[in-house]
């Protein structure tokens, strides 16, 4: 019998610090990294409209198909991987499926087909794979991952073969898929579209303006200068649009702004959904450094970016899973001396981030 | 009587002819008992004497010798595991490795199949047929591993040719001929339209023992 | 700013990984009632909630101190804040608690986790349709 | 070896007047004490109050109790104890509060304390008697005690009383 009732599932929050002008930072690679990014919201304090870079940015953000009901095997399509998954720059993940009972499947930009299936449909498929991580006692879900740039995997070939059988005679996996391309990497995915049900979607921005906000006095010089968890919570607070006007003594809510703070007279939450690139999200930080070169009252601002909790992977093309909350995200703090605070946190079924 | 004529009293006319005189019945009775008693001690040890001199006494005990002719017959009629083993009894040579070898094979299994579930029609009901399977020989159906905890059975289709207690036999249109383990295997059998999933694991037993053995129903099974 | 005052900052790199470390859970709720057109204030479910604590975990469970940070009375969905000692006492009395005013009712737990930002970006709640 | 383990603590009821004491029967002890968990941790308390919890040793003259708790949950039990301020038995309400004196792990090393505990009581107190008639009066109360105290109660009983005596 166990009593302890104080004990939570894990955690990991990493914090870095560094700046944009040292060699050794790897805030590029940490970005690219997380393939899979469902929401990006920022905040700018001290504006009331988003300047015009910014804003073009947040409209170029490049638009994703969602098929319906497309079978897996057709990934698997000669003239698809031909065309697009060879060419690079293809992200694709299931829409609508729940990791932690359904079957979910990712497609990298690097070509790597990640499936994460439950017991039954990995004894149906018959292709290797590997138990997940985070079984508890008993395996119940496996995760099969193949390469599809592999010799082993080029039309014709025994695993190619194995895996489109599979796939398309033995377990007949279907879902609603979210498919995305970087128009630089010079994939086509029109032969593939024209045989199913799709629509085209744009990412939905959204933003609106905060009047007399008080926000925690945040200086670049060192990490300790705000306690990280009472920082996100601040932050996500703002994007929640959670009151922090509270005092001590109140019965529903006892949250405050972090000390010491100061009140900003108006702010710029903007905040855009859908299935991200992590190219488009590097352009953005880009004309961020750019934005923050200006002098300006507030000399910093917040990004955050969520992955897609029930992506199989999460950076790195590491296993990730849902217990509670399944997130996988990081915020970016950039002053305008291009330092910045990037905080990285993830869940309890999830790898340490790089 | 006989008795009663021996204590009879010697007649009269006897006692003079023989000289001699009839004892009171106290001293013959005396008489008799010791006459009695010196013969017969004498008789009984002179038996025991010779007996033991003379007769042989069996001390061990050996069985009937029919049993073991008998023996001897068995052990004639056949092999043990390790001569069958050596002389490849049931191992099939390479050269008859063959798919079209064992297609006969299939079609008489058909008949038998359809014979035993007495035409196999599309009326008859599954439940039927499913209890007629279960007794049934499966030498010669065309077998294919739907689900396996190790994937790479899954997905294999053949001939089953030979049925142990842990593994089917069976030869692929490849001509290849796969040993495959029951447990952790669900088989699928596909007779005139009617697919039925065998549990492996649910099916370790030879063929033989199987048509003797009552089936559990449960509620679900895994693998 | 300047190049000269970047200079001066020696460009060092600093990582820290923090385990388990959050002080706090969050928790996004939402109350099914059985008669949908009943109405809570956010006063009636922080104190429901407080009510479900005590009878679960009794006095000592009632003195338990969490956070209604926001509350959508059209939807009954509510982001609670609970300290990460508490959170498991918190989850387990809102699975328990069946009845609100003689109604049959049920809380949906709807993602639980140790940052406050993560409740804000739910990939779940994405609708293209 | 591997065995249930336990936690037994060793209290004292502290009621204003002694007679009362005589009232007590293990079970009306039992009842207050889960009613007491059940009202302060409700009933995730009551359930773990519910297993393996015992009053192995009532000593209805001293006021020594015995409790067996469960090892796993023993200080959230054991926190519930200072809520109990009165005992129901046989109709009457005893005032009363417990005093625990010592967590053990067997019976056996709860016991070795209560006897060093009265030791260490009873050096204590015969100091602090001022007449020759004190010390008498507490000799009696051994003498009594072990006269009537060769039943159930061994020598805890003894050293209990005459302390009793003293206040």
């Amino acid at each position: 019998m166990s009593v302890d009732l104080d004990q939570t599932p894990r955690s990991l929050l990493v914090c870095d610090r560094s700046s944009f002008l040292n060699e050794k930072n790897r805030i590029s690679s940490q970005v690219e990294q997380l393939h899979f990014n469902y929401k990006v919201s920022l905040l700018l304090p001290e504006c009331s409209s988003a300047p015009s870079h910014l804003d073009a940015v947040f409209n170029s953000f490049n638009s994703f198909y969602l098929i319906r009901n497309m079978p897996i095997y057709e990934l698997l399509d000669k003239h698809f991987l031909k065309t697009a998954v060879y060419q690079g720059s293809v992200y694709g993940v299931s829409y609508r499926t729940r990791i932690d009972e359904d079957n979910c499947v990712a497609l990298m930009p690097n070509g790597h087909l990640s499936l994460s299936l439950d017991k039954d449909s990995f004894e149906l498929l018959g292709v290797e794979g590997k138990p997940s991580r985070f079984n508890h006692r008993t395996t119940c879900r496996y995760v099969v991952c193949v390469d599809l740039t592999d010799s082993s995997m080029a039309p014709g070939g025994r695993g190619y073969q194995r895996l489109l059988t599979g796939l398309r005679s033995r377990l007949q996996l279907k879902t609603d898929f979210l498919l995305s391309h970087h128009p630089g990497g010079g994939a086509s995915l029109q032969d593939l579209l024209s045989r199913y049900d799709w629509s085209e979607h744009r990412p939905d921005v959204s933003s609106h303006t905060l009047t007399d906000l008080s926000c925690p006095a945040l200086q670049s010089c060192d990490l300790q200068s705000c306690d990280p968890h009472s920082l996100l919570e601040w932050i996500g607070a703002v994007d929640a649009h959670i009151s922090c006007e509270n005092s001590s003594s109140s019965f529903l809510s006892s949250l405050v702004c972090p000390e010491p703070k100061t009140t900003v007279s108006r702010a710029l939450s903007v905040s855009v959904c859908g299935l991200l690139l992590p190219q488009d999200v590097h352009r953005l930080i880009q004309q961020i450094r750019y934005y923050l070169e200006q002098p300006r009252l507030e000399s910093w601002v917040s990004l955050t970016v969520h992955g897609f909790v029930d992506s199989p992977v999460s950076w790195r093309g590491n296993e990730h899973g849902v217990l509670r909350g399944g997130e996988n995200f990081y915020s970016l703090l950039i002053f305008h001396d291009q330092t910045y605070q990037l905080h990285l946190a993830t869940g309890a079924h999830d790898t340490c981030p790089p | 009587m006989d008795e009663a004529l021996v204590q009879v009293a010697i007649p009269r006319d006897l006692v003079d002819f023989l000289r001699v005189e009839p004892q009171t019945n106290s001293k013959a009775q005396a008489f008799t008992k010791a006459f009695l008693r010196n013969s017969t001690q004498q008789q009984s040890q002179l038996k025991v004497q010779s007996m033991l001199s003379h007769k042989a006494v069996i001390l061990g005990y050996s069985r009937p010798k029919k049993d073991k002719s008998r023996r001897n017959s068995k052990k004639a009629k056949g092999l043990n595991a390790r001569q069958k083993r050596a002389m490849k009894i049931f191992q099939i040579k390479p050269e008859h490795q063959r798919y079209e070898l064992f297609l006969p094979l299939h079609e008489l299994w058909r008949q038998y199949i359809t014979d035993l579930c007495s035409g196999l029609k599309s009326t008859s009901s599954p439940q039927f047929i499913q209890q007629k399977l279960l007794k049934a020989d499966f030498h010669g159906a065309i077998i294919t591993v739907v689900r396996s905890k190790c994937p790479s059975y899954v997905g294999i289709t053949g001939i089953l040719v030979q049925e142990f207690k842990h593994v089917f036999k069976i030869i692929t249109k490849e001509d290849k001929l796969k040993v495959i383990p029951k447990r952790n295997s669900v088989f699928a059998v596909e007779i005139n339209g009617f697919v039925s999933h065998i549990y492996g694991s649910k099916f370790e037993q030879r063929a033989s023992e199987r048509s003797a053995k009552k089936f559990k129903v449960r509620g679900t099974i895994d693998l | 700013m300047s190049p000269a005052d970047k200079k001066d900052k020696p460009a060092d790199y600093q990582r820290v990984v923090l385990k388990n470390a959050s002080p706090y859970h969050y928790m996004k709720v939402c109350l099914v009632l059985e008669d949908e057109s009943t109405r809570l204030s956010a006063v009636d479910l922080k104190q429901f909630i407080i009510s479900g604590l005590k009878s679960l975990y009794g006095e000592v469970g009632a003195a338990l101190t969490f956070d209604l940070l926001k509350y959508d009375e059209d939807t009954l969905t509510a982001f609670l804040r609970v300290n990460s000692r508490g959170l498991v006492k918190l989850w387990s009395s809102l699975t328990l608690l069946g009845s609100y005013q003689n109604q049959a009712c049920a809380f949906r737990v709807l993602q639980v986790s140790p940052f406050l930002l993560a409740l804000t970006g739910n990939s779940r709640e994405l609708q293209l349709d | 070896m591997v065995r249930v383990k336990s936690r037994y603590l060793l209290c004292e009821l502290n009621v204003s007047d002694r007679s009362s004491l005589l009232l007590l029967d293990d079970r009306a002890v039992s009842a207050a004490v889960k009613a007491a968990v059940a009202r302060t941790h409700g009933d995730y308390g009551a359930a773990l109050c519910s297993i393996r919890f015992n009053v192995k040793y009532l000593n209805a003259h001293t006021g020594i109790v015995f409790l067996r708790f469960p090892k796993s949950c023993y200080r959230l039990l054991w926190s519930a104890l200072p809520f109990i301020t009165s005992i129901e038995t046989r109709g009457q309400k005893i005032p009363c509060f417990f005093n625990c004196l010592h967590v053990g792990g067997t019976i056996r090393t709860c016991q070795k304390f209560l006897i060093r505990y009265n030791k260490q009581q009873l050096h204590r107190m015969l100091p602090t008697c001022k007449t020759k008639e004190e010390e008498n009066q507490v000799c009696e109360a051994i003498l009594n005690c072990s006269l009537t105290g060769g039943r159930r109660e061994a020598f805890e009983d003894e050293f209990e009383s005459e302390e009793d005596e003293e206040e």
